[in-house]
């Protein structure tokens, strides 16, 4: 399948895109993270430390264990900060 | 009863205006750019545009069923933001002050630690540095 | 840091002019004249004039000195204020969102039972009848 | 002594002023309520239910047990209702 993988805030600027295209017969957030990980040292930088990072599938927040099948959007940053 | 995520600058009685016909009590929180140590020059917001809108208006009907409130309003701005500018606004109505005082007090929880906002201190000699999550801000959270 | 009692309607605009620059947090509560069940003309609020000011000070030095606000104001009416009318607005600066939350809840739960205002409701039909205190107001003072 | 005392709410309208100068010896005000009360069935009314009843000493909230030697003013009103 194909995702829209998206970065913010530090991870964006560890792996020097905002999103990228990502064909990945993961099922999972988890299997998509291994991936991504493994791609190159940037990839690998970004999650190095996954208790500092967030995910959304489609816009709704998620975790390791939610499923990306039928997902477009798979977003990745660090805890929020706003308010 | 809206979301509004903007970046330029907000008139709180823009932002109330009409807020909250019929109601007794009205509270309102304004976060403001803040220099504790001299050396802020600005934030820099980072936001998810296509969640944004979506997440603060969920939390915003959440806050509404839970205090049966009868209005709600947040507006967040995103962008650069100079030391003294207002950052969000939320503003609730209720019939009685409890309702409207808690309905504000979880909004702020939920926006501070599940809004998908990013802040970046900028400093007068042009460094930055992302602002990192508060212990403090995720446990708040528990209390709801 | 002030208290200000008058018979006249108030903008917040005004009341919030130049307040709590420096702080990061600012929270407000206004309450607004609320008719619940559609019979209610006007309140009359009747209050002991030299005996309010000096309270409202000292719950507002009491309220600064207990969560570090940097800034605060109080505005109450007096008179005969109709339905939709602001009765009156407290407005807490501090650091932090938590303390100006708390120190607004606090001054109101002070206001609502010690400072010397007392309302009477004047329905559509003329009569009048004087508003009892509520026990969860008495009970709201014993959080703190 | 003599002291001003003022009346607040429905106090001053069972009473029917809102203030008079009292000549007494009480020197609590409890002391003075109960010369208060037992002026005439006004201020028996407005003294009846006394849990109904707040007091404030020189502008400074009071309790029946409060000293009023060298006061100059006492409130009587009902419970505040303000905010």
């Amino acid at each position: 399948m194909t995702f829209d993988v998206l970065y913010f805030a530090w991870l964006r600027e560890r792996i020097g895109e905002p999103s990228e295209r990502i064909e990945s017969s993961a099922r999972t957030v988890g299997q998509l993270v291994a991936e991504l990980a493994a791609k190159d040292d940037w990839h690998a930088a970004a999650f190095a430390d996954m208790s500092a990072v967030r995910c959304a599938v489609d816009q709704e927040l998620a975790d390791m264990d939610t499923s990306i099948e039928g997902a477009r959007e798979i977003a990745f940053f660090p805890p929020m900060t706003g308010g | 009863m809206s979301a509004l995520v903007q970046p330029g600058p907000f008139q709180p009685e823009q932002v109330l205006r009409d807020f909250g016909v019929g109601a007794g009590a009205i509270v309102t929180f304004t976060g403001v750019v803040r220099d504790d140590g001299g050396n802020l020059a600005a934030l820099e917001i980072e936001h998810y545009p296509a969640m944004t809108q979506s997440s603060l208006t969920a939390y915003g009907h959440e806050a509404a069923k839970r205090f049966q409130l009868s209005d709600w309003r947040i507006v967040h701005r995103h962008g650069r933001l100079e030391v003294g500018e207002q950052i969000m606004m939320v503003a609730t109505a209720a019939r009685h002050r409890h309702a409207a005082f808690q309905a504000a007090d979880y909004l702020m929880d939920w926006l501070k630690s599940r809004a998908p906002f990013w802040k970046r201190e900028i400093s007068r000699d042009g460094s930055t540095r992302w602002v990192d999550a508060r212990d403090s801000d995720e446990h708040a959270l528990s209390r709801w």
